[in-house]
């Protein structure tokens, strides 16, 4: 719906611990607080970071929460994947 | 009188924390011995107060509250991350000094957001740790720019802000000596799909720009262009023409360049010479 | 053109909310139908947008981070403060405006900081809900100034940053009818020994000098003198004299005054009329 | 030792969750997090209101945590609170 959502979206999964744990806990739950299309947030729990940059997310974000929470917790893994295609989600 | 008695550029990887091995060992030793090097001529230049200048990456400042340029007026701690090997605790300050930078940047059209605490991100916390802290407690001074997260303040913004900071710094009472740093790399890509790419070329380039003094070329640089040509790392130059402004008729001398695809960045270190002086050596 | 076509001045005392019964129901029935027939001029002007200037009251910036002024230039919801009868949610918002007003600010000396995604506080949502929303969706671009957290925004820099905002809609390409609100109690002692008090001699003294358009009076007065007759809430008089700046001409017409003590505040309802505009009625 | 680590503190106990619980839990390890000295941290965990006001905080930041995480949870309590005599605590 809006790239700030988003972007708000992530800004707190890389600082704030709480929302950390409610994303791990339950990512689709976590991200229903936000008003994001079904697109961004299947984007967002897929951990689709080359997606979410392509959408105009500040790439410090989807650094960030991809080291944070994404299961690897590697650099290396990010990169691998901000490499790739972006998935290839629709959804409004 | 007070005055800038000069400054330095250098960079703030924290991969050089994280992952020192990654970089071969004599890149390794090149970088600690430039870290070192800047410290022993900060030393030398005898301040009494660094006002060092960082820049957020979206950790300190959420989307709620984004400033142009900040100035910590008060309580300074950090670093904010966790590093191996960099020690995490409260800085040094000089309230009365920060705070007359701000009245006088907000009597002449600067206004500035302030922190009266704050814990400063590796971008302070690692210039401070490498360069300034070996020399004793010499009270530190944040200035955090926006040049990592939209709306960015305009390079040419960024000089005039360290104008601004050395015409404060002329008019405080007392014998302060102020030395000002410009933390950042030069290329590099935070994020993107080209991490690790380092160019050289853009980076010697910038570095003739600091040699020469020439902030208004590097002012001229348009920030598709740095994004293009040094990613979106660079856009940190905003850090360096702010310390240059801030340094009397500045010229640069460089003391080591550093292309690390390991650490993802192009890591240059140079003085800010003061005036016509002597480089302190 | 797009332009200012008018404004406000109106209270946001939470205490309405909270303990409404605490005030005689006369004032209450007063300050009610003060709202609704604010509401209802702003309505016959017709506005497209309308731009509310609150204050932070150190719950939406924190001592890491506090603006001078900060322009909401993306997703705005609120209220953060859960009160009785008080509906919490998103707002509509402009985007092109803000940013416009963000970016000729900027070229102008204004450095806003900015929200991407703002929670206002009851500042903006009080006077959001009872005089914007009855109206229908029309977009709201929500601006804060540093009125009750210090380091604050000198008088006369609101009232140069309320200048700048109406030239940067009179700059905007489009028809846009903005209104302006200046969001505020006159005399009230927020969390001091006094609260409850109210002083209406100076609350007169105020409404006459806005009445008048005079504000150059009113960013006469110094803070102190503003604190020791109208307490420190008093201090939002910076919201007064930036929306009294953003309306052409300004003159104002006084629509109601209630002293409230139960409600700690002395609360001003004014139009702020532009130029030899009849006033809306 | 600073009014700024003391406004920190009550910023803190006025906004965020965790550290209002920290402070229900146990208002002087809360203290502990903070650089204070004895006598601020006395007045923090005593509700000494006017005390800290004539120290230089905030009056907007005493009347929030007053009114978050007091037992009465009053603003008339606050305002009578206010209105006597600051605590005569002492220490460094
Ligand atoms: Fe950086
Ligand atoms: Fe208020």
């Amino acid at each position: 719906m809006s790239i700030y959502a988003l972007e708000k979206a992530l800004f707190d999964l890389n600082v704030d611990r709480p929302s950390k744990q409610r994303f791990r806990d339950d990512p689709v739950d976590f991200c229903s607080r936000y008003q994001l299309s079904d697109d961004e947030r299947a984007r967002v729990v897929a951990f689709d970071v080359r997606g979410l940059v392509d959408l105009g997310v500040n790439p410090m974000l989807t650094m960030g929460y991809w080291l944070e929470l994404e299961g690897s917790r590697s650099l290396g893994g990010y990169i691998k994947r901000m490499r790739a295609a972006p998935e290839p989600v629709g959804g409004k | 009188m007070a005055s800038v008695v000069g400054g330095f550029l250098a960079p703030h990887d924290p991969l050089m924390f994280s992952t020192p091995d990654a970089a071969p060992a004599g890149q390794r030793d090149a970088v600690s011995a430039a870290y070192a090097e800047l410290g022993a001529r900060l030393g030398r230049l005898d301040p009494t107060a660094v006002v060092v200048i960082g820049a957020d990456h979206y950790v300190l400042f959420g989307p709620g509250c984004l400033p142009q340029y900040l100035l910590g007026i008060g309580d300074v701690d950090g670093p904010l991350e966790r590093l191996p090997g960099l020690e995490r605790g409260p800085m040094p300050t000089n309230p009365r000094l920060a705070e007359h930078i701000m009245g006088h940047g907000r009597e002449h059209g600067f206004d500035w957001a302030v922190a009266k605490s704050i814990t400063v991100d590796h971008s302070i916390g690692i210039p401070y740790a490498l360069m300034v802290k070996p020399n004793g407690a010499i009270p530190v001074i944040p200035v955090y720019l926006a040049a990592g997260v939209e709306p960015l303040v305009p390079l040419s913004r960024a000089a005039a802000l360290g104008r601004s900071i050395r015409e404060a710094v002329e008019s405080f009472p007392g014998d302060e000596r102020v030395v000002v740093i410009g933390s950042g790399g030069i290329s590099h890509w935070v994020g993107l799909a080209d991490m690790g790419r380092v160019n050289e070329d853009f980076d010697r380039e910038v570095i003739a720009h600091v040699e020469a003094g020439d902030i208004d070329a590097l002012c001229a640089y348009g920030d598709a262009d740095i994004v293009e040509r040094g990613g979106n790392g660079a856009l940190e130059l905003r850090n360096f023409v702010c310390a240059m402004s801030a340094v009397p008729a500045v010229r640069g001398e460089l003391v080591e360049y550093q292309a690390v695809p390991a650490w993802i960045t192009g890591l240059g270190f140079l003085e800010l010479v003061a005036d016509g002086a002597a480089v302190a050596r």
